[in-house]
């Protein structure tokens, strides 16, 4: 291989995972407080995307002198909000009454409010099953370094994959709901004997969850301009995996995953295009049987 | 007699399955079930095989396997692949196509378990969630492999399957799959993978070779996945790997927990009730209230949640007494 | 002279550590068949992790286990259990969601073994094996006064009773060697003296020899014919029960060191 | 003890239920044994409909991944029988009324749905489906059962090898791929091209694969041979590793949703070529995601809308009319596909499966995709067209002759 294509490999590795690791953010979150695998999360960022969409194209037949980075912030902003409002009600309907309840029944659950989205939004009339254009909210710039095409909405994906990632180590490490979540996380009854509201706190995790999601949700609809309701579906299996190989659970360890398969699933793809899929999840697999935790996972010893 | 009734579940079971078959016999016959319900009796029946199989694996043994299809996938290309190849020799008649077909069922059944053998080394070292994703990386990779081999047809499947998989042929396996899961669930073997669920190292300290039973209920599961991935293959005239997906492995999973987890009943319940849902009941639900097919789906998942809420533990959770034998 | 008796556990400078801590250092163990000896030690002394090294959940980093004059270092845990060592745990572990009898059949299972083929085709050979399982799995059952719960789910059962079907359980493996982790811990002193009884009882009645670690001293003290202190992963003292209680080592190790 | 027996009730109920509802919905129609032999000599069903209306099926992926493109074929199918509605129907003034069935683009799900027309809604006739791999699961029970299918878009040769009632309205794989070729070799002068496919689809892998073979026997030279996962949104590695070898054309075998997509990343790539694809690329939403980065593709067609003829014309207007955007090539190939089947029916005088087939085979039909007629494997022989996106229309460049 040659090296501008070894770098515009990398370069397009990078894109890629940050896409993964914006997903896989919120899986991990999610998990890592009430170990729920959220299937639905994915669809939550169809959902934001969505929301983005119809927000933008109202807007834009408005007016068209609003200057794209004002457009751009406000539609982050519909998506954050649209994310976090979805997934603290699918909380509230869908995962709320099973907290006690066996874990997987949870889990089934959670692939059904994924369906459940999914076939809702195609059924719709308005949205249906159909690929929509995505609006382009920032101008699309390419510029070459050293022969290696980059683009800003690529350097957007990877600088606000970075910037989610430390903000919300922050708010899980440095914060009064920081410190509830991580309390939660260890031991729900324990945490409300400490006078910890843990409804509250899971219903904040969800919120924090569902904006990611949303987030991610309007960047790949950004990078990749086509939504449609099963958008998810490919990218968020890809993140779970993602934060498994990081250690689920594990923030940084998200972001980790999220880049590393990313790039793995570049290159393999660039070795072998019919394999590359194939090969990456043969890598997930050595790598967690490597390291069974994952890369950033802790090691849970069992007492014997 | 009463007493001699309820001391024989296997007696009752086999009677029940003979009394079914004979009734299903009779309406289909008497052009009561036409072929589109006999049709979706097929699927029922091929489900409630690959649901209890996977029930093994997750609900008996407590592994958390995700890639059941990928199994299944194994057995309807073996299968598939063997008869579409003996049918083209010359054939006098002398070999009953019965035979060959069954011959062929349990090809795909061994090929299908030494994919689940090897599926279930990983086993060995990774615990739920982690297992999981190993399982559905497996799944795809199987899906990737075969899409890749032109000689079984790539993306284009595996096309002129022999139309064999008759409605007995099909009743048969079930009702041997399921005597052949419920012996070996109800016996010390069985028993050791429960103590596996239970508590794995609490076994290992009381002699059970858990790595051993780990990778057993994988080899038996997959065994009958392979199993119910070659009739439906016979079914339908062809396997495609679209069709095994992790999306169908999802279905699979769902019937296993929305029956019960754990309860061979509640597989067999939930894939009767859950397939004629989807298949019959919604389809026509959808045509008289005037909404379009697409609906259907929707409909579907907001039943599985609500199935969810209101019994998290499934339709059946307990084993029903003719699901236990006798001698247990 | 005393007959010599034969050794059923011999350890020789076993020592693990998790990480850079020593859990475990140069631990000697020669326990004689027939007799109950005892290992005390405040808590994270070490003397859990003795029971998961002869049991085989961990690897022992240095030293020698032998059982029956066998070599066991390292083995499977399955595979000790099958030479002969059984035991409880400090927090019951039973197989919760199923019946009583269920769990003492599982710890037979490596007693009996039909194949899975003649489990599925039930013949004569998987028949037999059941129905001598039952049996014995009931007159165990029995033995610890629990015959009449045998059908009862096991985490349903009183913590008193699920202590013993544990030990049950660890029984049905035949055993030559049973170590118990904590027996009487949440025991009243009235359910301590049964417990006392049920030691010996077993003991006799099994042919056993039998290690234990225990919180409770007054348990240990009584029963224990020989008794190791340990602490911080040391051995600091062994003797018999006076000797030990007199142990200015073990008083400093329960106490802490004294102002002066 | 109670646990058991309801669990046996509940199936048994079931069952009986289904019994039950199925016996009143059809009451007297006497049901052919399934199991008639292909030797015994079958005597043509006795029961044509005594008038009423005239049952018309269409299985097509509704839901999943492919949901939109059962859309537009449940569109072109709904718009053909429309017309005819609105012309007095058929046969006399018999209404054509559409039943669908779902098939979530797997096989076995056709396979449900395409006996739950034929038992339940009594279809004299089935147009669908999208996909090959569907359609080889249906067609067999169709042909069992003498009911003509005419697929619109299932490009696998096996499809109407299935038997002499199946049909299908769209070219065969490989016929495409050469007209791409050529006119990549011949008219647009190049030399050396890269393919990129999804690997999971046999029709973008066929397509690409007849592309591939047709350009080298021309003399060209295939520089890069890619695919890409089904469902997959970046294509970056795989053109990455096209564009370093620097092909001249690059041809997209996908539909119009990932060729937009190709096509945008291509260019951010800094690839300069052309681009040229088949008809899965006909969709007024290949500009609307591709934007300006699809301007100056080529793709192979069935036909132009800017064809004058007075087909195209109406179809097209009506389609737009009707459903508020331009009908895609799916769209066009189920209205040609139901089309052709109203005028067998009319032509065969009866709704009897045999007669249509007959029928069928005889179609020489003015449809949108221009004159169809079947050779005798029951495949269209009709013209492809080269279609040009210029200032982000559709411009009619040049017809080829199979």
């Amino acid at each position: 291989m040659e090296l501008t294509t070894f770098f515009q490999q990398l370069i397009n590795g990078l894109q890629l995972g940050a896409i993964y690791a914006l997903i896989a953010l919120g899986y991990t979150m999610v998990y890592g407080i009430i170990r729920l695998i959220n299937f639905a999360h994915a669809d939550f960022l169809m959902v934001g995307a969505f929301a983005v969409y119809f927000f933008a194209s109202f807007i834009l037949t408005l007016t068209n002198a609003i200057p794209p980075i004002i457009l751009f912030i406000l539609g982050l902003i519909v998506a954050l909000v649209a994310g976090a409002l979805i997934a603290e009600l699918s909380n509230r309907l869908a995962y709320k009454p099973l907290r006690y309840k066996p874990r997987l029944s949870a889990l089934i659950t959670a692939v059904g409010v994924s369906m459940f989205l999914e076939y809702f939004f195609a059924s719709l009339p308005f949205i249906g099953p159909s690929f929509r254009a995505f609006p382009d909210l920032l101008k699309p710039v390419s510029f070459v370094v050293g022969g290696v095409y980059l683009n800003n909405i690529q350097l957007l994906d990877i600088g606000l994959a970075i910037v989610l990632m430390i903000l919300l180590t922050f708010i899980v490490n440095r914060t009064m709901m920081g410190k509830a979540m991580r309390a939660v996380s260890q031991d729900k009854d324990a945490a409300k004997l400490m006078g910890i509201n843990v409804e509250r706190t899971i219903t904040f995790v969800f919120l924090i969850g569902g904006a990611l999601a949303g987030a991610a949700g309007i960047l790949m609809a950004m990078t990749y301009p086509r939504i449609y309701p099963n958008m998810g579906i490919l990218p968020g299996l890809k993140a779970f995996v993602a934060a498994v190989l990081g250690g689920i659970g594990n923030i940084p360890g998200a972001m980790l995953g999220g880049f590393l398969l990313g790039i793995a699933e570049i290159y393999a793809t660039s070795y072998n295009s019919l394999l590359g899929e194939g090969i990456a999840f043969a890598i997930l697999i050595i790598v967690l049987l490597v390291r069974p935790q994952g890369l950033l996972g802790e090691k849970q010893s069992e007492k014997v | 007699m009463k007493k001699v009734w309820r001391n024989l579940p296997t007696l009752r079971l086999l009677i029940y399955a003979v009394a079914l078959y004979i009734l299903l016999m009779l309406l289909s016959s008497g052009g009561i079930l036409n072929d589109y319900l006999m049709i979706i009796i097929n699927i029922c029946l091929i489900y409630v095989i690959l649901a209890t199989s996977l029930n093994l694996i997750n609900g008996i043994t407590g592994l958390f396997s995700v890639g059941h299809m990928g199994f299944a996938a194994v057995g309807a290309y073996v299968a598939g692949t063997f008869t579409t190849l003996v049918w083209k020799l010359p054939n006098d008649g002398s070999v009953s196509t019965t035979l060959l077909f069954i011959v062929a069922l349990v090809l795909g059944g061994i090929g299908a378990a030494i994919v689940g053998a090897l599926i279930g080394m990983p086993a060995l070292r990774l615990k739920g969630d982690y297992l999981a994703i190993v399982t559905l990386g497996f799944g795809e990779i199987i899906r990737t492999i075969i899409n890749n081999i032109d000689a079984v047809g790539g993306p284009r499947g595996l096309l002129g399957i022999p139309a064999l998989s008759s409605f007995t042929i099909i009743f048969v396996a079930t009702v041997v799959t399921v005597l052949i899961l419920r012996y070996l669930v109800y016996s010390s073997h069985g028993r050791a993978m429960i103590s596996v669920r239970e508590d794995a190292t609490a076994a290992d300290l009381v002699g059970i070779n858990t790595t051993k039973y780990k990778v057993w209920a994988f080899v038996i599961g997959a065994f009958f996945a392979g199993i119910g991935g070659g009739l439906l293959a016979h079914l339908i005239q062809l396997a495609h790997p679209t069709q095994y997906g992790f999306y169908a492995s999802f279905l699979v999973l769902i019937v296993v927990y929305i029956g019960g987890v754990g309860s061979m009943t509640g597989s067999i319940l939930a894939a009767f009730v859950l397939t004629i849902l989807e298949k019959y009941l919604l389809p026509m639900l959808l045509q008289w209230a005037g909404l379009g097919v697409e609906w259907r789906m929707v409909i579907y998942s907001l039943l599985l949640i609500i199935v969810m809420i209101y019994r998290p533990e499934g339709l059946m959770p307990r084993e029903a007494k003719f699901m236990i034998p006798e001698d247990h | 002279m005393p007959e010599e008796k034969k050794v059923v556990l011999k350890i020789d400078q076993m020592s693990h550590s998790f990480g850079g801590l020593k859990a475990v250092s140069n631990f000697n163990l020669d326990l004689p068949e027939g007799v109950i000896w005892g290992i005390i030690g405040p808590n994270g002394a070490g003397k859990t992790t003795v029971f998961n090294l002869v049991t085989g959940v961990y690897r022992p980093s240095q030293g020698h286990i032998h059982l029956l004059g066998e070599e066991i270092t390292g083995k499977k845990p399955f595979t000790i259990v099958a030479k002969g060592a059984a035991r409880t745990f400090q927090n019951i572990r039973l197989f919760g969601n199923i019946p009583v009898l269920d769990n003492v059949r599982i710890g037979m299972h490596k007693n009996y073994r039909p194949s899975m083929f003649d489990c599925v085709i039930r013949d004569g050979k998987f028949r037999r094996a059941e129905k001598k399982m039952r049996e014995e799995s009931m007159e165990l059952l029995a033995r610890f006064n629990l015959h009449g719960r045998a059908d009862e789910i096991a985490k349903n059962l009183p913590y008193g009773e699920q202590r013993r079907l544990e030990i049950a359980r660890a029984l049905a493996t035949n055993p030559k060697l049973l170590l118990l982790d904590e027996p009487a811990a949440g025991m009243n002193p009235n359910e301590v003296d049964k417990l006392m009884e049920m030691v010996y009882l077993i003991r006799d009645e099994f042919k056993l020899t039998i290690l234990l670690i225990e919180h409770q001293m007054r348990f240990v003290m009584r029963i224990c014919e020989w008794i190791k202190v340990m602490d911080f992963g040391e051995t600091i003292a062994e003797g018999v029960a006076s000797q030990i209680q007199n142990n200015p080592r073990v008083i400093e190790a329960y106490l802490g060191k004294g102002v002066n | 003890m109670r646990n058991s027996r309801k669990a046996f009730v509940v199936v048994v109920l079931v069952i009986g239920l289904l019994a039950m509802v199925v016996g009143c919905a059809a009451p007297s129609t006497p049901t052919p044994t399934p199991t008639a032999t292909a030797s015994s000599p079958t005597p043509t069903p006795t029961t044509p409909p005594p008038g009423g209306d005239i049952i018309i099926g269409c299985v097509a992926p509704l839901t999943g991944d492919s949901a939109t493109f059962g859309k537009s074929t449940q569109n072109g199918v709904q718009q053909a029988l429309d017309e005819t509605n609105a012309k007095g129907g058929l046969l006399g003034g018999r209404q054509l009324i559409l039943k669908t069935a779902d098939d979530k683009s797997d096989p076995t799900e056709g396979a449900a749905g395409i006996t739950r027309l034929i038992e339940q809604d009594k279809i004299v006739a089935e147009i669908g489906t999208v996909q090959s791999k569907v359609s080889l699961a249906i067609a067999p029970i169709l042909q069992a059962k003498k009911i003509p299918m005419v697929s619109p878009t299932s490009t696998n040769e096996k499809v109407t090898l299935v038997g002499d009632f199946i049909f299908r309205a769209c070219f065969i794989d490989n016929f495409q791929g050469t007209v791409g070729a050529a006119f990549a070799y011949t008219n647009l002068k190049v030399t050396k091209a890269a393919a990129l496919f999804d690997v999971g689809n046999d029709y973008t892998k066929g397509l690409a694969e007849s592309f591939r073979d047709a350009f080298t026997l021309l003399g060209g030279t295939i520089v890069g041979f890619e695919a890409h996962p089904t469902g997959a949104t970046d294509f970056n590695a795989q053109l990455t590793k096209l564009i370093a070898a620097g092909p001249e054309l690059l041809y997209l075998s996908d539909y119009y949703n990932d060729v937009g997509l190709i096509c945008k990343q291509a260019r951010a790539l800094g690839y300069k070529g052309y681009f040229l694809g088949g008809d899965g690329w006909d969709s007024p939403d290949l500009v609307k995601i591709g934007g300006a980065d699809v301007e100056g593709g080529f793709f192979t067609n069935h036909f132009s809308k800017d064809d004058t003829r007075p087909e195209v014309q109406t179809f097209v207007k009506a389609y737009t009319a009707k459903y508020g955007e331009a009908p895609d090539a799916l769209a066009a190939l189920a209205y040609d596909a139901a089309n052709l089947m109203l005028d067998a029916i009319t032509r065969a005088g009866s709704t009897d499966g045999t007669a249509i087939r007959d029928a069928l085979k005889t179609s020489n039909f003015k449809a949108v995709s221009g004159t169809i007629k079947f050779d005798a494997n029951r495949n269209p022989i009709k013209a492809a067209v080269i279609i040009e996106i210029k200032g982000g229309q559709q411009a009619y460049k040049a017809t080829v002759a199979p």
